[in-house]
């Protein structure tokens, strides 16, 4: 049984229909990408997934479980965590304090922990604050705990991101264009800390990409979105060759041309 | 110049300096307020003390040695020769309170609230409905009482309606909360405010059907708790270093002085605990971004409403105390303005900052009650003296009666607010995450 | 580095207050001095006989009152009225040596400036007598501060029977009673002008609606149909409350507040079409009234008020304080001025007669006990107190305005004068 | 219907008057509906005389009481939402730019009183000549305001060009105290009495008794509202500069690449806004008969209200919302005694009125005309 399944998911805005009959599934345990030119619903889609927006028609399945209704808030109690196409870190708190918040849905202390400062409280924030200096050090930052997010460098802002959302120890990790703005270099780092998350915490990731290089690289299964639709699926090889595909992201034309050359 | 002051303050910022020079504030200030009590400077002075034990590097241990003395012998002495005092730092830590509970829903969760005097209102009412007359006189015409009206409850139920307060404003923080959930922004500003007005409007006219409020009359009187035993005794210790033996109503002022002093301690602990744990830390993150927050599992309805409560809650238990140290509540003290005015306070401290906010309640109060009006009532010496003006030598006598400053107050408050907003948009004290020891990081520098 | 500065900016400031405050001229240190030395023997109740009478040292009277914000108006003719009778009146204390001086406070209107100020006031021991305030809402628990230390307080406008019921010997007023002066213009309307309804409008003040209350339970008595009780605080637009009016055509409009809010609903009223009888109550009391109302108070019905202040004409002695006034202010006076004059007439009698009394400068006990002896001429009739602070005998005018203009306000002519006896603390 | 649409006097004259008579009307009915409905639910009840009647013999005045309140809320309303549509902050001085234009309106009348003129001058051309003497002012003030107060904080958090907005509210309020005041000590602006505008006209209405009465200044602040609204439309809607405005609230930077001088349309913003409010004092002043510096808080309050409930940042809906408003607050005003008996009256009208606002924001959280903007994510 798959991770996550979708079956004939609708997401309509008034007259347009961003997402349509989206019927798609992750395994657990596998890095999967799902691509298509600006505007095919890729966004839209995950935020359906997320509960922010709530889809017309269709079912989401997580481990067994629907995630119709749900709020964002108790989607991510599921296990979903994720990160945002433009960075959205909250700026004016510290590196660390972000990613304290990521524990959010971990950490069990009440208001009258809180204000008498219990045992139980100190020992918790004590273990938040020891995994949250874990967590930078996985990603790959160093020095920064102290720092206010915003003063970070972008590449450095990603990564606390990514921090951030492996803090709430999701099951399933979504990426919404995790290398965009990103150089070579720091995308084979990416793709790297990708695979890691993966093999050594065992976190299912989907991600939306842009960049070929990074989505054949790592994907191990893809889907192509256009105007909505699923309109290919498989393997990054069985996506290179696929003809539709061509003719979404180069045009009718280009893909001809493509074909000839081939 | 500028080099010259900052040189000049880092010299006087290390070693034994910053002791000294905080004794010799204190020191100075006591001896010349208790010389010279109804003395602005020397009131000043000494209050200055606490601003510079807060900013200077002295010894955590001498810090609290020196504040304790302030507040807890100083200050109840030269009180108590000039009742004013008490009266100043009273109003101080009622508005610090009101300050420091509207930082929790503006500075900490980003929701503007125009309506928090409602908060105010709710618990100094409690107390004033059941603590007065007033339920014996439901059926009577405001204005009206008939003298035989007994006290609804004994006096000794103030120290429950303190928390009650705390309840019922919080309350009443969601449930106002609850309806403007799906409201964002500007849009809760005008709600909160009209949420406000309703407080007042209510509290002006619930003297009808029932008469609860007793309306634009207010109720009077209400009860003060009995002082316990040990006050008195504390109050009576006093005599050598006063001077006299103090009276019931200068016992009272110090009671209440301590009392706001607790309260405020109390509000402080719990402000600074909750911005520092996962409460807190999910409201900044609601402040600054709302989608991001409730992606990482943060439920913004829950929160939003725990902000609207904790915030109200200080304002409740104030409210009780006003109440009770007024023995009077009018709907008069619930106005908009009010609310503006802790605001104002909140935002010139410095939104978000605890020392901040109430070092901004403090200043305003301050300049409002005490800086101002020592102003005009100076000038007013001037006017009835034959003293003139230098160099232009016009005599002060001659000078309209309409340039008197303390007419133009808000003119002068409304000046200072939009100077600091656009010098030092980030308050007094502006507000500053607190910073972890991260030792295995090895921070450089 | 903003904190330094901040630091330091701020120890800048005190060094040189606290220079400011040591070297300052001697001027301004000696009274300073004597201040504490004068507490030190106020406290141990001992009067500063020993003193030579070429300086008995300094006498403030205080006032209190709104100096700022929308009711400054009232608020700033009260401390100018004080200022006036300090100023032609305080002549036999400096004749004994005394420096007499006023310290104007800033009550704001609101309780909470009003009870700090009160701090204030009482903790300056030179002060021993104070005027105010405007607003009972302020005046009640202030006065609670004056009679903690106590300071004797005449208010000029507490109409509320609450501030004298409590007793206190501190707090008097040269005003009426709101349960006397209602029942006055209620009698006035149901037997002299043998109305048969009313519609009561108050605006929503401790002041307005305590008269309102008071008018409506003597017109219930009276079997004077009330055919509606509205409180409101609207300022400008008072269209919901004159539709009603109009419709309804009460024979009597009664309007409990102040004239600056009545002028603009009986403007309304009258331009709407009704034709009956508008009153009010000393709050109308005003020439600003005829500017704002013009030709709808002399129009229809007409307009008639209570009040407890003879018009000029049956006062030579108010025709001279509004001269006098508009000399030294510039501007007409406006309500509440006679009463702030005559106000701080008693404090200044009264302190003259204790320190007769004593043979020096009086404590603020002596000065409290002689304001209830005493008997002084004031612009409003003779004025004294009851066992409560009260005056004894109100004396009601019901002046009927003939003039639609500000400058014909001396043309109104008293219609009635009513005799009422305080109704004394409790009932 | 094309070419109607393209038509100039269709688009900037026919259809805003014809939007404005629709909102009016439409709001009068439905309230009334309402009101007569709710009092046949009640009629039986307990109260002893003839509810309905009641109801219906001051309906209409009820109605005209409401348009006429409610076109000055919306004409003020208009400059907080103009503000907020293109710097998305709260102009908490608008109340003072308004109360300025009033006092403004009534000096000018009361110096031609002073010389005589007044009496001999055309009543209409005296309250036109204060009108466009209250928009310069107020105008130019706005600008003045924005330059000093707002412009340096542009770019700075949400809430410190409010705070330094609330600062500006109580400067102005009482720098004009001073102003005033300064050769009197009088503060209180009252309106000269002059020409025939405070009579009535009486119009036969078959079916009812009383003729109905409409008073003229209410039938003349109800057309310079609604000529005002007409300009601002065309200005908005017809003008380049209106582009430019409209450009600079969509999106200011995508503006400023156009070449759009993003800081002189937000100035010409605040001085139609301002002038707008200015206008509308010299109508309240008509109304209100008296001003005094602080009159600008409340109607200011009230009008801003009214911009949150049509939607703020939308110019339609800051209309309706004044409509709305006016009308709402006169119903509750007059009917709110009749139902409950006297229990409440028009003291809680101000209640009402807010709690209508928080139903209407509850249901639909962006006002009556805002559009919902979705999360974005």
């Amino acid at each position: 049984m798959a991770l996550l399944q979708t079956n004939n998911v609708v997401k309509r805005f008034g007259g347009l229909t961003a997402v349509n009959k989206m019927t798609f599934s992750v395994e657990a345990g596998k890095i999967v990408s799902i691509i298509g030119p600006n505007g095919a619903g890729k966004t839209t889609f995950f935020n359906t997934l997320t509960g922010i927006y709530t889809p017309e028609e269709g079912q989401i399945q997580f481990k067994d479980k629907s995630l119709l209704g749900l709020r964002p808030d108790q989607v991510a109690a599921t296990g979903i965590a994720r990160t945002f196409q433009n960075i959205r870190l909250f700026g004016s708190m510290t590196v660390l304090e972000n990613i304290l918040v990521g524990m959010h849905i971990q950490l069990k202390q009440g208001a009258v922990d809180t204000i008498f400062r219990s045992k139980k409280f100190n020992e918790e924030e004590k273990d938040a604050e020891n995994r949250a200096k874990d967590l930078m050090e996985y990603v790959g930052l160093k020095n920064v705990g102290n720092e206010l997010a915003r003063n970070l460098p972008y590449g450095g802002q990603r990564r606390i991101e990514i921090a951030r959302a492996l803090a709430a120890s999701p099951t399933l990790l979504l990426l919404d264009e995790p290398t965009a703005g990103m150089n070579p270099n720091e995308s084979e780092d990416a793709i790297k800390l990708f695979r890691r998350i993966r093999d050594e915490k065992g976190i299912t990731i989907l991600m939306i990409e842009h960049d070929m290089r990074v989505v054949m690289g790592i994907s191990e299964y893809i889907s192509v979105m256009d105007y909505g639709e699923k309109i290919a699926e498989g393997s990054p090889a069985e996506i290179r060759a696929d003809q539709r595909v061509i003719e979404a992201y180069l045009g009718r034309g280009a893909a001809v041309a493509h074909e000839q050359k081939v | 110049m500028n080099t010259f002051f900052s040189d000049l303050y880092k010299k006087a910022n290390t070693g034994f300096w910053p002791v000294v020079i905080a004794f010799a504030f204190l020191v100075v200030g006591t001896i010349s307020v208790y010389l010279n009590p109804r003395s602005l400077f020397a009131f000043l002075t000494l209050l200055t003390t606490p601003v510079i034990l807060y900013f200077m590097k002295i010894d955590t241990k001498v810090k609290v040695f020196i504040g304790l003395l302030l507040l807890i012998v100083i200050l109840p002495v030269l009180g108590i020769r000039n009742i004013f005092y008490l009266e100043v730092i009273f109003q101080m830590a009622v508005f610090s309170a009101l300050a420091l509970g509207l930082n929790i829903v503006i500075g900490m969760a980003g929701l503007l609230d125009l309506g928090y005097v409602a908060f105010y209102a709710v618990g100094a009412y409690a107390w004033a409905i059941f603590g007065s007359k007033q339920m014996s006189l439901l059926h009577s015409i405001p204005g009206a009482a008939p003298a035989n009206a007994e006290f609804f409850l004994d006096a000794r139920w103030f120290w429950l309606f303190i928390f009650l307060g705390v309840g019922l404003a919080a309350l009443m923080g969601i449930l106002l909360g609850l309806p403007v959930l799906r409201v964002k922004g500007d849009y809760l500003a005008i709600v909160t405010l009209g949420f406000g007005e309703v407080i007042r409007v209510l509290a002006l006219n619930l003297d009808k059907p029932l008469n609860l409020t007793n309306g634009p009359q207010g109720i009077t009187p209400i009860q003060r708790p009995p002082l316990p035993g040990v006050v008195q005794a504390l109050g009576n210790a006093l005599t050598p270093l006063v001077g006299h033996v103090p009276t019931e109503a200068e016992i009272y002022n110090v009671f209440f002085y301590f009392l706001a002093l607790i309260i405020i301690g109390i509000a402080i602990v719990v402000a600074t605990r909750l911005e520092d744990s996962r409460i807190g830390r999910a409201w900044t993150a609601i402040r600054e971004d709302e989608t991001a927050a409730i992606a990482m599992g943060i439920p913004l309805v829950k929160m939003k409403l725990a902000a609207f409560a904790a915030g109200a809650s200080f304002a409740g238990a104030m409210g009780a105390v006003y109440a009770a140290n007024r023995t009077f509540v009018s709907p008069e003290t619930f106005s908009f303005q009010v609310s503006i005015g802790v605001l104002t306070m909140v935002i010139l401290g410095g939104l978000g900052s605890i020392p901040g906010v109430i070092f901004g309640a403090s200043a305003v109060t301050l300049l409002n009650i005490q800086i101002l009006q020592n102003f005009s009532l100076y000038l007013s010496d001037l006017r009835q003296s034959d003293a003139v003006i230098p160099i232009i030598n016009f005599p002060w006598k001659n000078l309209s009666n309409q340039l008197d400053p303390a007419k133009y107050q808000k003119l002068v408050f409304g000046l200072i607010l939009i100077l600091m907003m656009i010098f030092r948009p980030s308050g007094l004290i502006p507000a500053a995450r607190r910073q972890r020891e991260l030792g295995d990081e090895k921070e450089a520098e | 580095m903003n904190k330094r500065l901040l630091a330091l900016l701020s120890l800048l400031v005190v060094a040189s207050m606290v220079l400011a405050a040591c070297g300052a001229p001697a001027a301004e240190e000696a009274p300073a001095e004597e201040a504490a030395a004068t507490e030190e023997m106020a406290m141990t109740e001992e009067a500063a006989a020993e003193e030579s009478a070429a300086s008995m040292g300094t006498i403030k009277i205080a006032t209190q009152s709104p100096l700022s914000g929308g009711q400054s108006l009232l608020g700033v003719a009260i401390k100018q009225g004080a200022e006036l009778a300090l100023e032609q009146l305080g002549g036999d204390l400096a004749a004994m040596g005394y420096d007499v001086q006023l310290a104007p406070y800033d009550d704001q209107a609101t309780p909470d400036v009003g009870v700090a100020n009160a701090k204030n006031i009482v903790a300056d021991a030179d002060i021993l007598c104070g005027v105010g305030h405007l607003n009972s809402g302020v005046m009640i628990p202030s006065s609670e501060e004056y009679h903690t230390a106590g300071l004797a307080f005449v208010s000029p406008a507490n109409t509320n029977p609450v501030v004298t019921t409590r007793g206190y010997l501190e707090v008097n007023r040269v005003v009426g009673r709101d349960d006397v002066q209602a029942p006055a213009a209620e009698e006035f309307a149901f037997s002299t002008l043998g109305a048969t309804s009313v519609y009561i409008i108050h605006d929503k003040t401790a002041y307005g609606q305590g008269v309102a209350e008071f008018f409506r339970a003597a017109a219930e008595e009276d079997g004077l149909e009330v055919m509606a009780f509205e409180g409101t605080e609207e300022q400008a637009n008072f269209d919901a409350i004159v539709t009603p009016v109009v419709s309804l055509a009460p024979d009597v409009v009664f309007f409990a507040g102040i004239y600056n809010q009545a002028g603009v609903f009986f403007k309304q009223a009258r331009d709407a079409g009704y034709e009956g009888t508008f009153l009010g109550t000393d709050g109308m009391d005003s020439s600003d009234l005829a500017d704002i109302a013009g030709d709808a108070l002399t129009t229809g019905g007409g307009m008639y008020y209570t009040t407890v202040a003879g018009p000029a004409s049956a006062y030579p002695a108010a025709a001279q304080f509004a001269a006098d006034y508009e000399a030294k202010f510039g501007s007409a006076p406006e309500a509440y001025a006679t009463q702030g004059y005559d106000s701080m007439n008693v404090c200044l009698t009264a302190i003259k007669t204790a320190a007769e009394a004593a043979g020096g400068k009086p404590t603020r006990a002596q000065v409290a006990e002689a304001i209830r002896q005493i008997s002084v001429d004031g612009l409003t009739g003779t004025i004294s107190f009851d066992e409560i602070g009260d005056l004894p005998a109100a004396q009601y005018f019901i002046i009927k305005v003939n003039a639609a203009a500000a400058a014909d306000w001396g043309t109104n002519e008293i219609i009635e004068v009513l005799e009422v006896a305080s109704p004394g603390k409790g009932e | 219907m094309k070419q109607i649409a393209a038509n100039p006097v269709y688009k900037f004259l026919l259809f805003p008057v014809g939007q404005i008579i629709l909102f009016a009307l439409g709001a009068s009915v439905i309230l009334s509906l309402v009101t007569v409905l709710l009092a046949y639910l009640f009629k039986s009840n307990f109260i002893d005389f003839d509810l309905v009647e009641r109801i219906m013999l001051i309906l209409p005045q009820v109605i005209i009481n409401g348009l006429t309140i409610g076109f000055v809320y919306s004409t003020i309303a208009l400059g907080y939402t103009m503000v907020y549509g293109v710097l998305e902050f709260i102009n908490f001085s608008h109340s003072e730019i308004f109360m300025v234009g009033g006092i403004v309106g009534i000096q000018l009348m009361a110096y031609f009183e002073h010389t005589g003129a007044l009496a001999t001058m055309n009543e209409y051309l005296v309250i036109a000549l204060a009108i466009v003497l209250a928009l310069i002012v107020s105008g130019s003030l706005a600008v003045i305001v924005e330059r000093t107060a707002y412009k340096p904080l542009r770019g700075a958090p949400k809430l410190v060009p409010l705070i330094s907005a609330i600062g500006m509210s109580f400067f102005l309020q009482d720098l004009v105290r001073l102003i005033l005041s300064l050769t009197t000590g009088e503060f209180n602006v009252i309106l000269p009495k002059f020409g025939t505008y405070d009579e009535f006209w009486k119009l036969a209405v078959p079916g009812m008794e009383d003729p109905l009465r409409i008073q003229i200044k209410s039938a003349l602040i109800v057309g310079i509202a609604i000529l005002m609204l007409v300009i601002l439309n065309f200005l908005v809607n017809g003008t380049k500069v209106g582009k430019a405005i409209r450009a600079v609230a969509q999106d200011r930077p995508s503006a400023s690449l156009m070449g759009i001088n993003v800081n002189q349309i937000i100035s010409i913003t605040f001085l139609i806004g301002g002038a707008l409010g200015g206008a509308a004092g010299v109508l309240f002043a008509l109304k209100a008969t008296k001003l005094d510096p602080f009159s600008g808080f409340f109607p200011g309050l009230k009008a801003f209200t009214s911009a949150v409930l049509g939607g703020i940042g939308n110019l339609t809906g800051a209309l309706l919302g004044g409509l709305v408003l006016g009308l709402l607050e006169s119903f509750a005003a007059s009917y709110l005694g009749i139902f409950t008996n006297g229990a409440f009256g028009a003291e809680y009208k101000d209640i009402f009125a807010f709690a209508i606002l928080i139903v209407v924001l509850i249901f639909r959280p962006s006002g009556l005309l805002g559009q919902t903007v979705g999360q974005k994510a």
